[in-house]
């Protein structure tokens, strides 16, 4: 586990973040449900191909993959949308790349070592790996790739976690030395950031070209994108398929008529009773999702600057209910904003105010706070999210009985983000947030006067609590403070957390090896067709 | 040509009117397409520097002249949302280019389907004397145009494709690819946006062949001895579809203008469904010249429609 | 020739043609006059096979040369027609403005009549061509034959519009319908029908729609053809004087039975039945002495008794009057060009005169009546009004009453009007619903006619409304453009006569229109003549009649 | 057979028909705002996706909603939304046609220009204006599509009115003094009513379709509440599974479109008849 690190600090962090390259098999890591195996770290040169696969896997073929929403930028640096990413995935690599345990693994890179103040980098290039044009990726290519998305380049950071960097140098051919500011132990995941060949930024009409298993063919908007296995993939044995399509489906309506139809071989984010009605024609695979939905309430507006009222809600709201009618009884009920796929930060606080509705705890409350007929409030949903739409339609049926009525609102999701999440007008809104693989992604923005603030949480106990995790470099007291947060969190009731909701994913019976990652991305790599 | 000039300058002013609207309308809407892009994610500065790349930064009035200067010097500008490759956004030109003929194929076959099943179907209605058939007919075509589009599409992907298996929904093959594959596909959705116009058209014809046969010109045709059959065909066909091609004009322009819904449920890559995609990603270049599109298409059409009108109707065209 | 027995027709109510009996002989020209609704075109229909089919016959046979054609009960034998259509007995219609396909070319449609009837004729030619050792065989030759018989029938067709009178056949040939003149449509319709020498002719009101000049030359050429084609000639007609004019025997008709039938000359010297003579005596003549404007006004003051002179007072002074519209010349990329529709107009009406304004279609006088009324924007002269709201009653009795409303609406809504404008003359509901009544009263109409709507009333009542209300406000003048010509001759007399009474009774100057010069006879003080847009003669009636002064009056006259 | 056909000229059963459908389903919306056989709101997870039965005639949905009551709901719903955006259309319409295709002109010039461009907007994207700001709900839908609807009707009415305002009662209204708002509304109004009437009938029908549109953009009636738009488009999803969930709106719509169509033919029928 420790052998290459000399720096504890550094490998407590990574006992739960990250995956050295070179270590064993990483006792904490939890199995996916799709894929029952654990990948095996690579050494360099080394296959990491499922072992069940090798027994009925063929290779070849064609699969379409539905996506549903449409690329916002075929320059991995400036891509933003959590759909693009899942597509590049398969197209770029950065020198290291997260593994579908979370954990990070080499690629682009062989192997790294960091300094002990933290604040340089050293990676060591992986021989022989090769761009899609068949170029060999070189230091220089590393160092332009960085530069170019840290903003050393042009001044412009196109990744802002990367703003910190002061130089990308090279040591020799093989070897590129990163040096930063200041010292932060969740800057190592920015090194996931795609290695892209010297100068492609600039020329006229490039098209992307980047080391991951798949090469680039052609994008139409609203159509699509294909890929093409790329041969020179530096992991041996992969991938299996000759082409994949990410085919833009329009909407979950479509999607199911093309699915019924057998135009989409691969197709995420089914709602339950979608997936209901393709069990027999599909695999169905289910694993927790990256996003957590809640009824976030409005700090600022009453009635809710009252934390009374606050916690009636959460008493009121029952999860259980909304669990069964949307996702089938498949959610993970939460309270708290962290992920419960982060096991060491993640505390179950759902005691508090239970699954179930209080209702007679709810009317206590809500007399007290001077409401003894009840409140009324417009609860703002997204109406392309169907089962936000159906949860806030479960609640506000549920909730009555409490006194607490729900006028749905539905509004577009660009009046959504201009509106509720950038402008604040609201009193409370339906919606899910979706985190990465670092636990201070959702913590960090309820801080009292953070930009990401929506809800207008207030605690000073929780920015305390806070401010210790994020500069602690012990794991066991960072684990400790951030669940002190989270519970200052749900005590103040500074938003009623409903569910994290499952990954439903819809697969052709004659595929398999698909690999569920903790964070957005469709990794085809390992996916093939067996022999039946 | 005072006529063709008029028409010119009218079209120029409706051009102008509707961009005009267009940009106001995207002034007043909530969210950008920074706001759209960056989602989220967005932060003060990222904004800033995505408004500034795209000239977002400019006041409104500068703005739009500019658009507007570009557009009269055949420059449509570039997509805000949609790349054509790593470095560059899709030319607005291309992506319609790309897309509308989906939409004009659609618009091909639909024509195709309404003039070959509604012609002879109204030309039939209006010589049957069967009073029972006639109720069939009437309470069949009303049925016909009671059908909501949408629920249209979805019965008839529905019927064809999953029950029939004749089709597979969503399999849309690209024209570039395999026309005829894509014409196979595309007569699906050809039906369901022809059986509502089918039944129009056929009811139309049919009144308007009724009106005719009442004529005194069809009265001389039978006093030379002229059969039934020949009178129907000869001489009040030609002469009911006068009104009728008024009328196919109109959806001429109104699905060449883009069928949004069929578009939509039938996944087809067309102009409607682009357009509904551009709004909802404020992608304001690309909406605007739809919309710019969907005016011209509307006006240069029914114009046309009344250059035909004036050749195939010599009392017109002489006067 | 033909024999028509015991024939009964009806729609869906009751018979309109009841056992109907008569005979056309070889190269006769029988003439059948009746009113509207008298049954005399659905006979001629009947006959030609080409009624409606909701018309039944209920008995009676129709012979044609002693085949039967036609019997009560038994089907219609629509092959044997299509035989005879056309070839053996065609037809000439009323309206030569509808009665051609508009959007075919004229020679095709005479040209249909040798395509549809020509099969015997052509293929013995065609055998004999086939004989013949340069033909050709296969398509080639079928496509020359057919260039051929093309050339053939067009000559023949080409031969046909010359024997009618027309000139320049051949544009007439490549002519559509409405590039040609109403009097050139109707001889293309008799080219039509006697291009292949029909044993009869029906013409069915072959000159009502044209004006009397060209009426005249219509007839002149279908008693020509008579001559020549020695076919026989079923005229039907509504005017006697045409019947008298053209035909060797005439019956007379009346609610579908035939009530007189005889000689032409012995049903005018010696008419037995009323009816007869009721039309006869309702054809409106030039007899009886008019008195003029003049008179008119020393008469009204010898019942006055007061001895005071009064002066003709003018009500409207037109002086040196140019009236013109804009004309689309060609309608992509015409100019507009600006049309003079009256020129120079001079003259006077005076009060409670009724001038009659006489000229053809065209010349000008409904341009030149709005132009009095304000109703035309491009004027230049003078127009001085002393008169207070004149009215105006049109030719149409079906499109100049409100479809929408009851009489009683109708005739109140002057009043109404009167009242928004002027409030000293506002009435009461009460008042008005009296006023209305009244004037319903005047016009001839009874009670119960109050609450209906025009679609229930026949032409003339809604004529008579149109009149009330024209008159109930009392204005100075009325314009009345044509009030009769849409109407049968017994109702027009009446129309003529209660416009005359009312004349009398309310004073009110009247400036009537019409093309009927005997019309113009009967129920004017003075007249105008009117032709291309010039005013060519003004004078008192009878000075008029006995002594016109302009050739086009004399022709008029005739 | 031709009894039937027979039948349907001599009673004019298309207005019998007709009449039968539309107030049976009017009948049934109006009933719903008093009762319903079960409440359109409750959920129930026992009884999700139960099939049409006695229990429930149109069968439950996704969250065990009784869909009968929830249909009348709905025509309560689209057709007093669907009503009201006629409304609103005709009469822009009788008011900008009338007067454009009476009086002519330059004003005439740039109300059609104006609606030549409006005719063009995209819907969507003006119900997106009208919503930013006026805030969603019924009556906004209501609004942004009267506007959506009316510039078909003013062509309607502007070329009947230009067609009738040269007509020889007109113009002898106009020498009776009679002033130029009674012509136009008292005299010649009356006398389009039956183009009108026709144009109506098909407003109606695309104004229950363009409701049911709007709600796609979750514009207009908001959940729990129903209107047959709505629901037939949450029941695309599970067309396989529950296709009565579908099938019921979307039927009713049918129902209740071709119901008001036929009452019109009906009435056409009638008036030609009287003529």
């Amino acid at each position: 586990m420790k052998k290459k690190f000399g720096i504890t600090l550094m490998a407590l962090l990574l006992v739960a973040a990250l995956g050295g390259c070179a270590g064993g098999k990483n006792p904490e890591d939890k199995s996916s449900e799709a894929s029952n195996t654990t990948a095996e770290s690579s050494a360099p040169g080394q296959q990491s191909v499922d072992p069940n696969a090798s027994k009925d896997a063929k290779y070849g073929g064609k699969v379409v993959v539905g996506v549903q929403q449409d690329i916002d930028s075929l320059d991995p640096h400036k891509a933003t949308a959590a759909g693009t990413k899942e597509i590049l995935f398969n197209i770029f690599e950065g020198l290291l790349k997260v593994n579908e345990n979370g954990s990070l693994i080499c690629a682009v890179a062989s192997d790294y070592s960091v300094s002990e103040d933290g604040l340089t980098y050293t990676f060591t290039l992986r021989d022989n790996v090769k761009f899609h044009n068949g170029n060999n990726v070189t230091a220089e290519d590393v160092k332009y790739s960085l530069e170019r998305a840290s903003g050393l380049l042009d001044g412009t950071p196109l990744i802002s976690s990367l703003k910190t960097l002061k130089s990308v140098d090279i040591v020799d051919e093989h070897t590129v030395q990163v040096t930063t500011e200041s010292a932060n132990l969740e800057l190592i995941y920015s090194f996931t950031t795609a290695i892209i060949p010297k100068g492609s930024g600039e020329a006229e009409g490039s098209n992307p070209i980047g080391t991951g298993p798949f090469s680039f063919v052609s994008y139409k908007p609203q159509e699509g994108l294909v890929v093409k296995k790329n041969p020179y993939y530096w992991q041996e044995g992969l991938p299996y398929l000759d082409e994949v399509n990410f085919k833009i489906v329009s909407g979950a309506d479509s999607a199911l008529l093309e699915l019924k139809g057998h135009s989409i071989d691969l197709y995420s984010y089914l709602t339950d009773s979608q997936a209901a009605e393709l069990a027999n024609d599909y695999q169905i695979l289910a694993a927790p999702s990256d996003a957590l939905q809640a009824l976030f309430l409005n700090n600022a507006e009453a009635p809710f600057t009252d934390v009374r009222v606050r916690q009636a809600v959460c008493y009121a709201m029952d999860r259980d209910l909304a669990n069964e009618f949307v996702t089938g009884g498949n959610s993970a009920i939460i309270s708290a904003p962290m992920l419960p796929t982060l096991k060491d930060y993640y505390e179950d606080l759902n005691g508090i105010y239970g699954t179930g509705a209080n209702v007679e705890k709810a009317k206590q409350l809500l007399t007290e706070a001077g409401y003894p007929n009840g409140i009324e409030f417009s609860v703002k949903v997204p109406s392309n999210y169907e089962a936000h739409v159906q949860t806030a339609e479960v609640l506000a049926d549920q909730m009555k009985a409490a006194n607490i009525n729900l006028k749905i609102e539905l509004v577009d999701w660009n009046t959504w983000l201009e509106d509720v999440y950038k402008g604040r007008k609201y009193v409370a809104t339906l919606c899910a947030i979706t985190s990465d693989m670092t636990p201070s992604y959702l913590m960090v923005r309820f801080q009292s006067g953070h930009g990401k603030n929506f809800i207008n949480f207030a605690s000073t106990a929780y920015d305390e609590a806070y401010q210790k995790a994020e500069k602690s470099m012990k794991l066991d007291e960072k684990a400790g403070f951030y669940k002190q947060a989270e519970k200052i969190f749900v005590e103040e009731a500074g938003t009623a957390f409903i569910q994290d909701p499952p990954i439903t994913i819809a697969l052709n019976k004659d595929l398999a090896g698909y690999k569920f990652y903790p964070i957005y991305v469709q990794d085809m790599s390992t996916v093939y067709f067996t022999n039946k | 040509m005072k006529y063709l000039v008029k028409k010119i300058v009218t079209l120029i002013m409706t051009l102008f009117l509707v961009s005009v609207l267009a940009f106001l309308a995207f002034q007043i809407i909530p969210g950008d397409v920074v706001t759209s892009i960056l989602g989220t994610e967005a932060t003060p500065e990222r904004e800033e520097a995505l408004r500034k790349e795209l000239g977002l930064d400019k006041p409104p009035v500068v703005r739009y002249f500019r658009w507007a200067g570009d557009v009269i010097r055949g420059d449509f500008g570039e997509s805000y949302r949609y790349s054509k490759n790593m470095n560059q956004m899709m030319p607005v030109k291309e992506l319609i280019g790309d897309k509308l003929p989906v939409t004009l194929l659609l618009a091909a076959l639909s024509m195709i389907l309404i003039a070959v099943i509604a012609i002879p179907l109204g030309v039939f209605w209006a010589r049957s004397k069967n009073r029972f058939l006639d109720v069939v007919l009437n309470m069949g075509t009303q049925t016909a145009m009671a059908v909501p589009s949408f629920f249209l599409g979805v019965l008839v992907t529905y019927l064809f494709g999953i029950l029939l298996k004749w089709f597979s929904p969503g399999g849309y093959v690209s024209y570039k690819e395999s026309f005829w594959g894509c014409v196979r596909y595309l007569v699906f959705p050809a039906i369901s946006v022809a059986i509502p116009k089918i039944a129009m058209t056929a009811r139309f014809l049919r009144n308007s062949m009724l009106t005719e046969s009442g004529s005194d010109y069809v009265r001389t045709a039978y006093s030379k001895g002229a059969s039934e059959r020949r009178v129907a065909y000869f001489h009040v066909l030609r002469n009911a579809m006068m009104p009728v091609v008024t009328f196919l004009g109109m959806i001429v322009a109104e699905i060449v203008a883009g069928s949004i819904v069929v578009e939509q449920v039938f996944s087809l890559p067309g102009i409607g469904k682009l357009l509904i995609s551009s709004i909802s990603t404020r992608d304001f270049p690309v909406v605007e010249i739809l919309i710019l599109y969907i005016t011209f298409v509307v006006i240069v059409v029914y114009f046309l429609v009344d250059v035909l009108y004036r050749v195939i109707d010599p009392r017109i065209s002489n006067k | 020739m033909i024999k028509i027995k015991h024939l009964s027709v009806a729609f869906d109510g009751p018979e309109v043609v009841k056992d109907v009996s008569f005979e056309i002989g070889d190269g006769e020209i029988l003439g059948v006059v009746g009113e509207s609704g008298s049954g005399k075109s659905v006979t001629a229909l009947t006959l030609m096979g080409l009624v409606a089919e909701t018309a039944r016959v209920t008995s009676g046979k129709i012979y044609y040369d002693d085949q039967l054609l036609l019997e009560a009960g038994v089907p219609r034998n629509t092959a044997l027609y299509r035989e005879y259509q056309g070839q053996k007995m065609s037809m000439v219609f009323q309206e030569p403005m509808t009665s051609l396909n508009p959007t075919m070319k004229v020679g095709a449609q005479v040209e249909e009549v040798l395509i549809l009837h020509d099969r015997q004729g052509s293929s013995i030619e065609t055998k004999k061509e086939s004989k013949a050792p340069e033909a050709k065989k296969g398509l080639a030759g079928w496509h020359q034959r057919q260039r051929e018989e093309k050339e053939r029938r067009k000559a023949r067709v080409l031969d046909a519009l010359r024997g009618v009178g027309l000139r320049d056949v051949e544009r007439v040939y490549d002519c559509y319908p409405h590039q040609l003149s109403g009097g050139m449509r109707q001889r293309v319709m008799i080219a039509m029908a006697v291009i292949l020498h029909p044993g009869l002719i029906i013409a069915d009101e072959p000159t009502t729609a044209l004006d009397v000049t060209v009426q005249n030359q219509i007839i002149d050429l279908l008693k020509k053809i008579n001559q020549e084609q020695k076919n026989s000639l079923l005229f039907i007609t509504h005017d006697l004087n045409l019947a008298r004019r053209l035909c060797d025997r005439i019956l007379v008709m009346q609610d579908g039975c035939i009530v007189e039938e005889g000689i032409t000359e012995e049903i005018f010297s010696d008419p037995r039945g009323e009816y007869t003579k009721k039309l006869i005596s309702a054809v409106p003549g030039r007899t009886g002495k008019k008195k003029s404007t003049h008179q008119k006004l020393k008469e009204a003051q010898r019942e006055k008794g007061d001895g005071k002179k009064q002066e003709l007072k003018p009500l409207v002074e037109v002086r040196d009057l140019n009236v013109s519209y804009r004309e689309n010349a060609n309608s992509l990329f015409g100019k507009t060009i600006k049309k003079t529709v009256v020129q120079n107009a001079t003259f006077d009406l005076y009060e409670g005169e009724i001038l009659g304004l006489v000229g053809e279609s065209g010349c000008g006088k409904t341009t030149l009546s709005k132009a009095i009324l304000g109703l035309n924007k491009m004027v230049e002269g003078s127009i001085i009004h002393h008169s207070n709201s004149p009215q105006m009653v049109f030719q149409d009795p079906y499109s100049s009453l409100n479809p929408s409303k009851t009489i009683g609406w109708l005739l109140q809504e002057p009043l109404r009007a009167q009242g928004i404008l002027d409030p000293s003359k506002a009435m009461t509901e009460k008042d008005r619903v009296a006023a209305a009544y009244d004037m319903l009263h005047k016009v001839g109409l009874k009670d119960k006619y109050f609450t209906r709507r025009p679609s229930q009333l026949s032409g003339g009542q809604r004529q008579r409304i149109s009149i009330g209300q024209a008159l109930i406000t009392r204005p100075g003048l009325v314009i009345a453009d044509e009030p009769v010509s849409a109407l049968d001759v017994t109702i027009q007399a009446q129309i003529l006569d209660l416009i005359r009474s009312l004349q009398e009774e309310l004073k009110t100057a009247f400036l009537f229109i019409s093309h009927d010069i005997n019309v113009i006879y009967q129920v004017s003080d003075r007249i105008m003549v009117m032709k291309d847009g010039r005013i060519l003669e003004i004078g008192d009636t009878e000075e008029i009649f006995r002594n016109p002064k302009d050739p086009y009056t004399k022709e008029l006259l005739r | 057979m031709k009894k039937v056909g027979a039948w349907f000229k001599k009673q004019n059963a298309y207005f019998l028909v007709g009449l039968v459908m539309t107030g049976l389903a009017v009948m049934l919306g109006i009933l719903s705002f008093f009762w319903t056989p079960y409440s359109t709101t409750a959920m129930s997870a026992a009884e999700r996706f139960h099939g049409p039965s006695l229990r429930h005639l149109f069968g439950t949905d996704n969250f065990g909603r009784d869909i009968f009551s929830r249909v009348m709901q709905g025509i309560g719903t689209t057709v007093i939304v669907s009503s009201l955006i006629v409304v609103i259309s005709a009469g822009a319409g009788i008011l900008i046609g009338a007067i454009t295709g009476y009086f002519g002109g330059i004003l005439d010039e740039i109300i059609m220009r104006i609606t030549d461009a409006v005719n063009a907007f995209p819907s969507i994207l003006l119900a997106l204006v009208v919503i930013s700001i006026l805030g969603s709900g019924k009556q906004n839908v209501i609004f942004s599509l009267g506007i959506v609807f009316a510039p078909s009707y003013v062509r309607i009415v502007r070329s009947e009115f230009i067609r009738l305002r040269d007509a020889d009662f007109v113009c002898r209204a106009r020498l009776m003094g009679v002033k130029k708002l009674r012509i136009l509304f008292i005299h010649i109004l009356p006398n389009i009513w039956s183009v009108f009437w026709v144009s109506v009938t098909i407003g109606f029908n695309n104004a229950i379709l363009a409701e049911s549109g709007m709600s796609y953009l979750g514009i207009g009636v908001q959940p729990p509440d129903a209107s047959l738009g709505k629901m037939l488009s949450d029941a695309q999803g599970y067309l396989g599974r529950a296709p009565w969930y579908a099938l019921a709106p979307g039927l009713t719509i049918v129902w209740i479109v071709l119901g008001f169509s036929l009452l019109s033919e009906g009435i056409r029928r009638k008036e030609a008849g009287k003529r």
